[in-house]
């Protein structure tokens, strides 16, 4: 699955992307809206936007819309809970006198198709934790899990992936 | 006692410190020398900014209103540092690439097996 | 032997230090010259950033020296390993599409904060040396992520930090010719305190100093990989 | 001319430092035009360095960087043992450009002369500045450019060298850098007047132990016994005009900054100079006897290198006016010497193809210019008249007899007995030179004309001086009481 099999399409959409990306950015870090800083970001965002926009075409961002943005807001809230709960999870597991883990790697499918959706989901499965992704290949991601409660494909799969897959689905399909 | 209770930075600073000559005086693993080399470094600048510390002091910039000079810690030690830091990274690199050039020549990073030159 | 000898010298060396640190002031008011730079610092040079004010403004000299020794090693590791023959290019893995996409996504916000860094040298903890090195971060990741795709342009690197380093001197010589006849000095009006535009020449020598020190930064590491290739 | 003397000093420091950023984008320009760079910026140095040099005789310069009074700002002290060095760095490094101009033809040519310019800028640097922890920085630039240099040619050799003067030089710059920290925290200011303003007594631990440091890591560079391990290596592993620098002029600086740190900041009396002496002696029989076994030229002429700065810390160490003139004159002479010697190796190993003294085997007549100046050049550091060394050499056995004490006499017949046992050696190279007869018949041709003239500049200097040594003997007495009388370089900085 090579970025470049992605079609070219959407250049303007992506460079728009990277511009308000690197204005909101700018715009936290300098926390003023005086006019030197407003100008300088501009100036700086659309240099950048305008030699690196080809980094962003290849990502294969979708068009935005009202659904996607709320569900991508509604998968942060997600992530968050599930990495307190994942937190919790490992410090009995290693705090309890008997250790009681299952150490191993296992390969789940996702059906994502886009690059950025199956990194964001690849690196959601690593900051929850006792969950690393190790690689992706195609549509298959290696994980090693602190605790292997199911070898099977499927059940693995739902154990670790599908709660934020289909938040993900929505967002980039 | 009191000395270390006074002077934890400093005892911080110069353990690094003799810990990375040690390292450079007894090793003869050139990789192991540039480690130590680095942890000198860090020793070395460690105790340059410690020598700097007022006690209840707060980073010397003027970024909110209600921050007096009187409460700053002393900023010339961060200024050197930053030099320091840089020439740090300047050493480094340059010995980095002499191990790359030295494992290409000899095929070993011992320097005690390396003899071309003797007194 | 040597472990003995080695460890005796370095107990002559604590008991020096300790007998030497024991008549130290530890953590009390600081002394005259750190005292009139946290004092007068504001008004001399126009920056909020105190230890910018030291770095770029009273010991700016120092600074000079300092971009002079990280041109330097640019130029001195490139010696070291430039008469290397090439040996062919062994394979390296093809990175993993994580690392791939990470790039992509990544790389024009780290730019974008190391251009943040060092333009906001004089006003908040950073400036030209610490934004040059986020850049050159962001370049390390393009060297891990997109093996044999054509590295850092040559061309654009080195008049980067030629050009960079002349800014520096040009400005200082400038403060030579105007004014008052001293090298480094400040010939550009310190503006409102605790702005972008403040400060004097301070941003200006900033910003020259980012894009040299980011684009030397990313040539050491582009030279010391090409090696390990 | 007038305008010439009116330049500001820091023009010195910057404008070699300018000159080397500038040369990677002439170098993306013409190949051809690089190599002249750094014989156009050391010949500026030299005319602005020589004309502002009988300003400073009377009352030094100091150099406000940015306006800032010392000690709040950087200042540079144009004094006049800072301009004497100073232009001494800048006719010896403009006559080796000139030599390098054909002498180089191998490697990355364009890097060389960077490294070069950066290499005398940064011990320019040295010797004009007036805080201590810039003097740092420079040494640094110094230092780093030396690594580079010695590995140039890439050779096993070279590497191998480089390495060891890496590991130590970074150990010796990491003792600098503690002792300027235990100095800054005990009297909160880098500046060198006003350290030496606070500085009462030398021999309290808080002054003590940071000079101790301090001096240990400058000696590593100076090569002072027992800190010397580095040098034969590096200065026999790098091109020869490298070598020439390397011994005649970085070696000096390293030595200026222990003199400074002890007449100037710490103002040291005493037993402590006993020691310096004893330590002076020991090294220049070291140097002197481990010369006398070696066949290969360069490391010979290396550990000649090192008995001569014995020799001239022993001269400093005697702490009086004579002996401290004698100190720079020797400075003088064997920079001059030294320098010339390599030359001249460089291009008598270029054209035999060997460094073992043996290989020179009739090379006095097919090369007689370069083996006039090789001997030109061993007679002056032996110290024979009319040369430069017999002046230098002269005026010190003068201050050590003037001090009246047995000791002092007793042990300058042991630095004349490592004067014998290099004129041994020495000689030893002149009788092969031009006594043997060589086996092989091809002909080696003569340095170019580059090469023919630095050499017989530095021939001209060397026998100038030694005719007329009263000349620069009233520099050096300027400058001599400037490192005797600190109290005088305190008030010209801070008024």
């Amino acid at each position: 699955m090579n970025a470049k099999d992605v079609p070219h399409q959407g250049s303007f959409r992506s460079s728009l992307y990277l511009f308000i990306i690197l204005m909101i950015i700018w715009l936290v870090l300098t926390n003023s809206l005086k006019t030197e800083e407003l100008l300088s970001g501009l100036i700086i965002s659309l240099l950048l936007t305008h030699f690196l926009s080809a980094n962003y075409r290849e990502l294969g961002l979708p068009r935005l819309r009202l659904k996607r943005a709320a569900n991508f807001i509604a998968y942060v809230f997600v992530l968050l809970s599930e990495i307190i709960k994942a937190n919790f999870d490992v410090a009995y597991r290693v705090l309890h006198p008997k250790m009681p883990i299952r150490p191993g790697i296992i390969i789940i499918k996702t059906s994502l198709k886009q690059d950025i959706a199956k990194v964001i989901l690849a690196n959601s499965i690593t900051l929850t934790p006792g969950t690393f992704t190790l690689d992706i290949k195609d549509d298959a991601l290696l994980i090693h899990w602190i605790n292997v409660k199911s070898e099977e494909e499927g059940e693995a799969a739902k154990r670790i992936s599908e709660r934020f897959e289909k938040y993900l689905k929505v967002v980039f399909e | 006692m009191s000395f270390l209770q006074n002077y934890a930075y400093y005892t911080g600073a110069f353990g690094l410190i003799l810990i990375g000559l040690f390292i450079m005086m007894t090793k003869r693993n050139y990789i192991k020398i540039i480690i130590g080399l680095s942890i000198l470094e860090t020793g070395v600048n460690l105790f340059l900014i410690a020598v700097g510390y007022i006690s209840g002091g707060t980073a010397p910039i003027f970024s909110r209103s209600g921050i007096t000079a009187e409460k700053m810690v002393d900023p010339v030690p961060q200024a050197l540092v930053l030099t320091a830091i840089v020439i740090g990274v300047a050493v480094l690199g340059m010995a980095l690439a002499l191990a790359i050039r030295l494992h290409k020549h000899f095929g070993t990073l011992n320097l005690l097996e390396i003899r071309e030159q003797r007194w | 032997m040597k472990k003995g000898v080695s460890i005796i010298l370095l107990l002559i060396l604590l008991w020096g230090v300790v007998a030497a640190l024991s008549e130290m002031p530890f953590g009390k008011a600081k002394l005259e010259v750190a005292g009139h730079y946290t004092d007068y610092g504001k008004e001399d040079t126009g920056a909020a950033n105190i230890v910018t004010s030291v770095v770029l403004g009273y010991r700016g000299f120092d600074t000079l020296g300092e971009v002079t020794v990280l041109f330097l090693a640019c130029i001195g590791l490139a010696v070291v390993l430039s008469t290397l023959k090439k040996q062919g290019c062994g394979a390296r893995q093809t990175p993993s599409l994580i690392l791939n996409t990470g790039f992509r996504f990544l790389f024009p916000l780290i730019l974008l904060f190391g251009t943040y860094v060092f333009m906001h040298g004089h006003l908040s903890p950073g400036g030209g040396f610490q934004g040059g090195a986020v850049i050159a971060s962001g370049f390390v990741l393009m060297y891990l992520s997109v093996p044999k795709i054509k590295r850092l342009n040559h061309f654009v690197s080195t008049l980067f930090e030629s050009v960079g380093g002349l800014i520096f001197l040009v400005i200082g010589l400038i403060g030579l010719k105007l004014g008052s006849q001293y090298f480094l000095n400040n010939f550009l009006p310190n503006g409102e305190f605790n702005t972008l535009l403040s400060a004097g020449i301070i941003p200006v020598i900033y910003i020259a100093i980012g894009f040299k020190v980011g684009s030397e930064l990313s040539k050491i590491i582009d030279v010391l990989l090409e090696e390990s290739e | 001319m007038n305008e010439i003397m009116n330049l500001n000093p820091v023009l010195l420091i910057a404008v070699p430092i300018g000159l080397a950023m500038l040369v990677p984008i002439l170098g993306l320009m013409s190949s051809k035009i690089v190599k002249w760079v750094p014989v156009v910026g050391f010949l500026f140095n030299s005319v602005v360095s020589l004309a502002v040099l009988p300003r400073v005789l009377n009352q030094p310069i100091i150099v406000k960087i940015a306006g800032f009074a010392p000690p709040f700002g950087i200042n540079l002290v144009a004094g006049p043992v800072g301009m004497f060095l100073a232009a001494l760095i800048a006719v010896s490094g403009f006559l080796v450009a000139v030599y390098s101009l054909d002498y180089i033809h191998e490697g990355a040519a364009e890097k060389y002369h960077i490294l070069f310019l950066l290499l005398l800028s940064g011990a320019t640097g040295v010797v004009l500045t007036g805080d201590i922890f810039n003097l740092f920085v420079f040494f640094e630039i110094l230092c780093i450019s030396s690594y580079a240099l010695v590995a140039y040619l890439g050779n096993r050799s070279g590497i191998e060298a480089a390495v060891k003067y890496l590991i130590q030089g970074a150990i010796g710059s990491s003792l600098l850098l503690i002792g300027i920290g235990l100095l800054y925290g005990q009297f909160g200011t880098l500046n060198m007047a006003d350290l030496a303003q606070n500085i009462t007594s030398f021999s309290e631990p808080s002054v003590f132990v940071p000079m101790i440091l301090m001096v240990t890591g400058l000696g590593i560079e100076a090569a002072i016994f027992p800190l010397n391990a580095w040098l034969p290596d590096a200065h026999s592993s790098a091109p020869s005009s490298i070598s020439a620098v390397l011994s005649g002029i970085a070696i000096e600086v390293g030595l200026y900054a222990v003199i400074r740190v002890v007449f100037t900041i710490c103002h040291v009396t005493g037993s402590f100079f006993v020691f310096l002496v004893a330590i002076a002696v020991v090294t220049v029989l070291i140097g002197e006897m481990s010369a006398f076994g070696q066949k290969n030229i360069k490391r010979m002429l290396a550990y000649s290198s090192i008995g001569q700065i014995g020799l001239i810390l022993f001269a400093f160490s005697l702490a009086t006016e004579f002996g401290v003139s004698g100190g720079l004159f020797q400075m003088l002479s064997h920079t001059l010497g030294k320098v010339l010697l390599f030359l001249s190796a460089g291009y008598m190993i270029y054209r035999t193809g060997s460094m073992e003294i043996s290989s020179f085997e009739g090379v006095g007549k097919k090369m007689p210019w370069t083996a006039l100046f090789f001997t030109i050049g061993t007679l002056s550091i032996i110290g024979l008249p009319p040369f430069a060394g017999f002046s230098s050499k002269f005026l010190i056995i003068k201050a050590a007899l003037a001090k009246g004490d047995l000791l002092y006499i007793l042990l300058m017949g042991i630095v004349l007995l490592g004067t014998v046992i290099e004129g041994t050696y020495f000689f030893r190279v002149v009788q092969v030179i031009y006594f043997k007869e060589s086996n092989n018949k091809t002909e080696p041709e003569g340095p170019p004309v580059s090469g023919l003239i630095s050499m017989s500049v530095f021939a001209i200097l060397v026998v100038l001086i030694g005719l007329f040594p009263n000349a620069i003997l009233k520099i050096l007495t300027t400058a001599a009481s400037e490192l005797l009388n600190n109290l005088e370089y305190i008030r010209s900085v801070l008024g």
